[in-house]
């Protein structure tokens, strides 16, 4: 542990409540204006939780319609607007950036040993860029809705679709700059802002994988910004680029398009992978395994993903001979996600489990990624997609990156770092069975969909009244849904609940191993009261050494009434 | 409706058991290494959970071997994965050179198909069994994609351009055919179905211009309502054993047991099939069965009527024997053993003119079904 | 954590005015240069047509001037390793987008001629609700030369 | 704000920076690095911006290489090679700008980025005078857009047979307003940027008098702006002949 910061001058009086980011103020304003990447973290925390659950009761909507071949109350554009707005919202306000602005934000700082990111106000106006994307996208939503899919493939979303095309893709483009400023402030503080001592392979996996993410999404973002405003040009003035009534391509939409939505798949699941490797180090009390291999197939499948866009575009008219080779190159992304899932499991390897809420979590989310990363070699087998593309099975694939990986992990890393953000401990009991329940429910939800998908039923359909056998697994995957449905809500309950009966928790209540656990939780303003020099390695756990019973006995002493839990 | 579980689509193109062979080769895969990482994590994590008295000293941290080892291991297994389905891919891409040419218009929301003889077909394909064919495919408006599960093949139909899909079917049948590329409103319902049918039939519904059961006339019907409900087994040809001959029995004069008679006309002719004790013609007994409203309708009498009347002649010459049964064509057989498609119930209301589809509100399945007179 | 020695330093690096203005001069003489190349007609050599040789040429003008820009207007020159880096990042990334090229190359993609599209379904062709859009047929207007 | 400053653990310069500093730094080298990646990476996501759309007319213009050549005739090259010299020397100006802040002569920093801003709207009018042309003539892309080949003159005909596309020459000029426009909404934003940098100037505003680099970020945001002209001129105005 860091030598300096562990110093007795540090103590709170006893009997004093300490200052911290969450009560130096109480203002609304205080919250509008700061520059805290804490707050705005929790701002940001906010924010996606709701539009996460608005995106869940589209879910819902279609996993209920969908119990009936032909339909339960909708109408098919109504059905149509709602999967649209499912995966507009999951994919462009939710997964690109709930991990990186929420749990990335309040922790970057804290865990390179900095005061606050590169740029404090730049962070805050990426937050108030994705609140007036989001109300534009919402706005959209409202009048009138989008039927395009979250793809917005030409020439339908271009020139047939009657919906609010143009004012969702602004609201996406909004949100689009919101993560490039993000990005922006997460390369540079991790370049500039690191702690003395704090070298690069001493950096948590999870700052590893929040860089990688950022260059991504600063690579990646405007390519996309550009092209879906040249879809909102063509239908507003038909400035023709993507028309073919003009000598446009519309394939040329889908490969400016997949050139960022592919790499964007990454965005979502990077941050995941650094929050597994976290927790797995941090509840198998042990460095992770082959840490330089874990970091550098980071950085490996940021850079190969942006060479494989083409494996959604198999059957689009492309070029065979394009086709076979992005084929080749998706195989070879495959490699470094190997390296990355056996690396996770070799930690367990003589470690000291703890099979805390947070680790049932990162265990989940191995049993989960591992399938949904092999079932990816199915879609990126250029043979095998021609069948399985756009059905079913696509769905199934991704949602277990997405949910079974993204939002594991997302729901780990919460549980995780919970009693940082906000000084409380959470029912651990209710919590593990919670992450339990998510585990199956989420199984129960998208395995049957592989089979169906497997079987050929279109994705996006609205009715399968002409194909009966697909029933059986539509019940099951609702059935599971609702499961799901339950164990994302649990969470908003015990999490809010333990935030006013929760037991004041310790600065280090998980005897984790990182410089986030040396501040106090919640932590100070300025994060650290001194500036951290970092003597040791990352992870630096030993098993059975004494560092173990001293942690012990610390957890009794805060436990033992020690409210600050600085020490 | 009984839930099946069905596990694969149908293999119905040379296509689907080399693309199989390759998915059920990824699938092992999958299998192989799923199993394998969630045993050492089970394993793993019961083993090294807290509490347990085990070894935990000299804990490894880095492994270039094995690092290396779980490398190059997949990335062996990739490239030959990536091989084998390159592999299927170009065949699934390159049509065979004399393949028979069909044409394919995607719209919102119908398939329209022209074969190259001119017949036409919405939402219906019809191919023959083991030949190559070829799609040749232009959207008239958004990105649509042809895709039939049984023969493994999907491709974009894409406005201002053609796109060319092939397969080669093997088994004769009804498969779904999906649009399968997100087209708008009714995209869900832009499917149909691939008849696929033996050589010899289909070059009979090609030229019967796209009918696969060729009208009936009322005499046909009749006469093969007159086999099928048992009537030629008494009063067929010049039988008279059992009962009465009706070649030629139209406008002749009965004579009844009773002694009275009349002369053959619709009226008794009707009333002898549904109450055929009324009048027994002399020389024979009570025989007959009733044939109740269910197994005759309306109609089934009036087209039997038409055949006894075109049966003329005397009991000797060839015309009065049946119509035989070969003569008249027998409907296809629409599913060779595989569960029966409700495409038909769908397909059935399509008209076959080249209008683009009203749009259908409400309740399509209810409205297509109750259609046919079935209750939902 | 600032402590290298290049952030120190890096406050010294005061170009003088000369450089400056001789880049200026430089840069109006390569556009002088590429003005002028492009009024003339450059032979074919092999399988280049003198087309593309013209605006290879232009573009690798267009080229030079960027890197004059970037190193000395920018001062990229006098700048860190890191902001060297990313200062070449976005224009190598860049490239990449040029893989799709390789299915443009490999396919043909001119859209048919006269292709319509199906003016019932499409949106209208107005912004607010005027005229229909003219669209020329390429059969009735173009003879295409090259074709 | 709670919570004091550390010391910095690096040597800091000591040159009174203190109110320029920001709480987050531990000196004003450390800032001015971090702005200057900053800006960098910004920069690297502006490449992609205009990166696509540069891809979009490559892909374009190689296909249609005769159309796009017939529509290019109409714009005027030599008002492009004006326009580039007009920004080229603004840019020699903004680097004179920061030079001076360097050696913090305020005055000539103020005249410097005069002289940008006026090369700016100089440029701006030129652009206007341009877009002109092509709306009198309706090649905006559009309902309204010209069907007929006769606004490119002569270069539209072989032997008074019309030989352009008219849907690939609106294709060209999309691309056309879509580029320069683009650059030309930053050059707006660009106006902006640089007066609001003189008005601080002019203010003695510690934020930009104490430390050059705050000028530096907008020299270089204002050369990229440059460097996008720099590709876009020949590619749109000079384009050879196709033989």
């Amino acid at each position: 542990m860091s030598a300096t910061s562990i110093g007795t001058s540090e103590f709170p009086k006893q009997g004093q409540e300490e200052v911290n980011y969450l009560n130096y103020d109480h203002t609304l304003r205080s919250w509008l204006t700061t520059g805290d990447h804490k707050r705005i973290a929790i701002l940001y925390l906010i924010s996606t939780t709701f539009i996460f659950f608005l995106g869940s009761l589209a879910a819902g909507m279609i996993r209920f319609e969908l119990t009936s071949p032909a339909g339960v109350v909708l109408e098919s554009e109504t059905y149509n607007k709602v999967f649209s707005s499912h995966g507009v919202i999951m994919v462009f306000f939710f997964l690109v950036l709930a991990l990186p602005a929420t749990l990335g934000n309040f922790l970057l700082p804290l865990m390179i040993g900095a005061r606050d990111l590169a740029f404090p106000r730049l962070n805050l106006g990426s937050w108030y860029l994705y609140m007036v994307g989001a109300a534009l996208m919402l706005s959209g939503l409202i009048f009138g809705g989008i039927d395009t899919g979250w793809t917005f493939y030409t020439p339908y979303s271009s020139m047939y679709s009657n919906t609010q095309v143009s004012l969702v893709i602004i609201g996406i483009f909004f949100s689009g700059f919101s993560s490039i400023t993000t990005g922006i402030n997460f390369i540079v503080t991790t370049h500039k802002m690191r702690a003395p001592g704090m070298t690069w392979f001493r950096l948590p996996l999870f700052v590893w994988a929040l860089y990688a993410t950022s260059v991504i999404v600063i690579l990646g973002t405007p390519v996309i910004a550009i092209t879906l405003l040249l879809v909102v040009f063509e239908r507003l003035f038909h400035l023709p680029i993507f028309s073919p009534e003009l000598g446009g391509d519309p394939v040329l939409f889908q490969h400016l398009f997949w050139f960022y939505s592919h790499p964007a798949v990454y965005i979502m699941i990077l941050p995941a992978f650094g929050i597994e490797s976290e927790l797995i180090a941090n509840f198998a009390r042990k460095r992770i395994f082959g840490y330089h291999f874990v970091a550098f197939s980071t950085i490996a499948i940021a850079g190969l993903g942006f060479l494989v866009w083409g494996h959604h575009m198999f059957v689009s008219s492309q070029s065979m001979y394009e086709g076979l080779v992005f084929s080749l190159i998706s195989f070879l992304v495959a490699v470094p996600s190997a390296i990355k899932i056996f690396n996770w499991t070799a930690t367990l390897y003589k470690g000291n489990i703890r099979l805390q809420s947070p680790m049932i979590y990162a265990l989940g989310f191995i049993g989960l990624f591992t399938v949904g990363g092999l079932t990816g070699l199915f879609l990126g087998s250029v043979g095998t997609d021609v069948h399985l593309t756009a059905t079913y099975f696509v769905v199934a694939h991704f949602h277990y990156v997405m949910v079974g990986g993204t939002m594991m992990a997302f729901l780990g890393g919460l549980h995780y770092w919970w009693p940082k953000m906000t000084g409380r401990m959470f029912n651990d009991g209710i919590a593990k069975w919670n992450a339990v329940l998510v585990f199956v429910g989420f199984n129960l939800t998208f395995f049957p969909q592989f089979i169906v998908g497997w079987l050929g039923m279109p994705r996006r359909y609205h009715y399968y009244y002409f194909a009966p056998e697909f029933q059986p697994y539509n019940i099951m995957s609702s059935l599971g849904a609702s499961a799901l449905a339950l164990g994302f809500l649990l969470p908003a309950f015990y999490l809010t609940a333990s935030l006013f009966n929760g037991p004041k928790a310790g600065s280090n209540p998980w005897g984790a191993h990182g410089l986030e656990w040396e501040t106090s939780s919640p932590p100070p303003v300025t994060n650290f009261l001194e500036t951290p020099i970092v003597t040791d390695e990352v992870y630096d756990f030993d098993p059975v050494s004494e560092y173990e019973q001293l942690r012990a006995a610390q957890d009794l002493l805060d436990e033992g009434g020690n409210p600050g839990g600085s020490y | 409706m009984p839930f099946n579980f069905p596990l694969a689509p149908p293999q119905a193109s040379s296509l689907a058991p080399e693309y199989d062979a390759v998915f059920y080769a990824l699938l092992a895969l999958t299998i192989f290494f799923t199993g394998i990482v969630l045993a050492a994590v089970v394993f793993l994590t019961v083993r090294y959970r807290r509490g347990t008295k085990v070894d935990r000293s000299r804990p490894v941290y880095e492994d270039l071997r094995l690092e290396l080892s779980w490398t190059i291991i997949p990335l062996i297994l990739a490239l030959v994965m990536f091989y084998a389905g390159a592999k299927v891919f170009v065949d699934i891409r390159t049509a065979p050179k004399d393949s028979e040419e069909i044409f394919v218009i995607g719209k919102q929301w119908m398939w329209h198909i022209e074969h190259p003889n001119g017949v036409r077909e919405n939402n219906t394909l019809h191919v023959p069994i083991g030949k190559d064919v070829k799609l040749i495919m232009i959207s008239q408006d958004v990105l649509h994609a042809f895709y039939v599960p049984a023969f493994r093949t999907q491709v974009h139909v894409v406005p201002g351009r053609y796109t060319d899909i092939w397969f080669k079917a093997t088994k004769v049948g009804e498969y779904h055919l999906f649009c399968n590329m997100y087209c708008g409103t009714q995209h869900s319902e832009m499917c149909g179905s691939v008849i696929v049918m033996d050589q010899r039939k289909y070059a009979e519904w090609l030229a019967n211009n796209g009918e696969s059961v060729p009208h009936l006339t009322m005499a046909q019907a009749g006469a093969r309502k007159f086999n099928s409900v048992g009537c030629a087994n008494c009063h067929g040809g010049t039988d008279t054993l059992r009962a009465p001959s009706l070649v030629g029995i139209f406008g002749k004069k009965r004579v009844f047991s009773d002694g009275t008679s009349l002369i053959a006309n619709d009226e008794y002719l009707r009333e002898s099939i549904v109450n055929p004790y009324n009048h027994i013609t002399a020389g024979y007994g009570q025989s007959m069965p009733v044939y109740t409203k269910d197994q005759l309708s309306e109609e089934d009498i009036l087209n039997i009527l038409a055949y006894i009347k075109t049966s003329g002649g005397t009991p000797d010459s060839p015309s009065a024997s049946l119509i035989s049964e070969s003569a008249v064509p027998v409907e296809t057989s629409k599913h060779n053993g595989d569960t029966p498609l409700a495409t038909n119930a769908i397909r059935a209301q399509i008209p076959s003119s080249d209008a683009t589809p009203t749009v259908r509100t409400g309740h399509p399945a209810v409205g297509a079904i109750a259609a046919r007179g079935i209750n939902p | 954590m600032a402590n290298s020695p290049a952030a120190a330093s890096h406050e010294h690096h005061i170009v003088p005015t000369s450089t400056y203005f001789g880049t200026l001069i430089a840069l109006i003489v390569l556009m002088v240069i590429t003005v002028a190349v492009a009024q003339f007609q450059i032979p074919d050599i092999g399988p280049l047509t003198g087309t593309v040789l013209n605006q290879l040429v232009a573009l690798i003008i267009a080229g030079i001037k960027a890197f004059l820009v970037v190193t000395i207007f920018m001062g990229v020159k006098w700048q860190t390793p890191l902001t060297k880096l990313w200062a070449v990042t976005g224009f190598v990334w860049f490239t990449l987008m040029f893989i799709i090229m390789g299915d443009y190359l490999t396919r043909k993609y001119e859209p048919l001629a006269s292709w319509r599209p199906n003016q019932e379904t499409a949106l209208p062709r107005t912004i607010h609700g005027g005229t229909p859009m003219p669209m020329v047929d390429p059969n009735e207007a173009n003879l295409h030369p090259r074709e | 704000m709670a919570g004091a400053h550390a010391e910095p653990l690096a040597h800091g310069h000591d040159h009174g920076h203190d109110e320029a500093l920001h709480h987050q730094f531990e000196d004003i080298g450390q800032q001015n690095e971090s702005y200057l990646v900053g800006m960098w990476t910004f920069l690297v996501t502006e490449v992609m911006f205009f990166g696509a759309l540069f891809f979009t007319y490559t892909l374009y213009r190689l296909n249609y290489q005769y159309d796009f050549w017939v529509a290019h005739e109409h714009l005027d090259w030599k008002l492009g090679a004006f326009n580039t010299t007009v920004l080229l020397f603004s840019s020699f100006t903004m680097v004179m700008a920061v030079q001076s802040a360097q050696l913090k002569k305020r005055s000539h920093v103020m005249r410097y980025l005069e002289i940008t801003v006026a090369c700016a709207f100089i440029f701006l009018g030129v652009k206007y005078v341009e877009y002109s042309s092509k709306f009198a003539d309706h090649l905006y892309p559009g309902i309204s857009f010209s069907t007929d080949p006769k606004v490119f003159g002569e270069h539209g005909f072989v032997n008074g047979v019309p030989m352009v596309n008219m849907n690939h020459a609106q294709l060209f000029y999309g691309l056309y307003f879509g580029m320069t426009g683009l650059h030309a909404v930053h050059i707006i934003v660009g106006i902006g940027v640089l007066t609001a940098l003189w008005r601080l100037w002019k203010n003695h505003a510690k934020s930009v008098t104490v430390d050059y680099v705050p000028t530096e970020l907008v020299g270089l945001y204002w050369h990229f702006v440059d460097l996008v002209w720099i590709f876009l001129f020949p590619l749109m105005y000079l384009m050879p002949t196709p033989h």
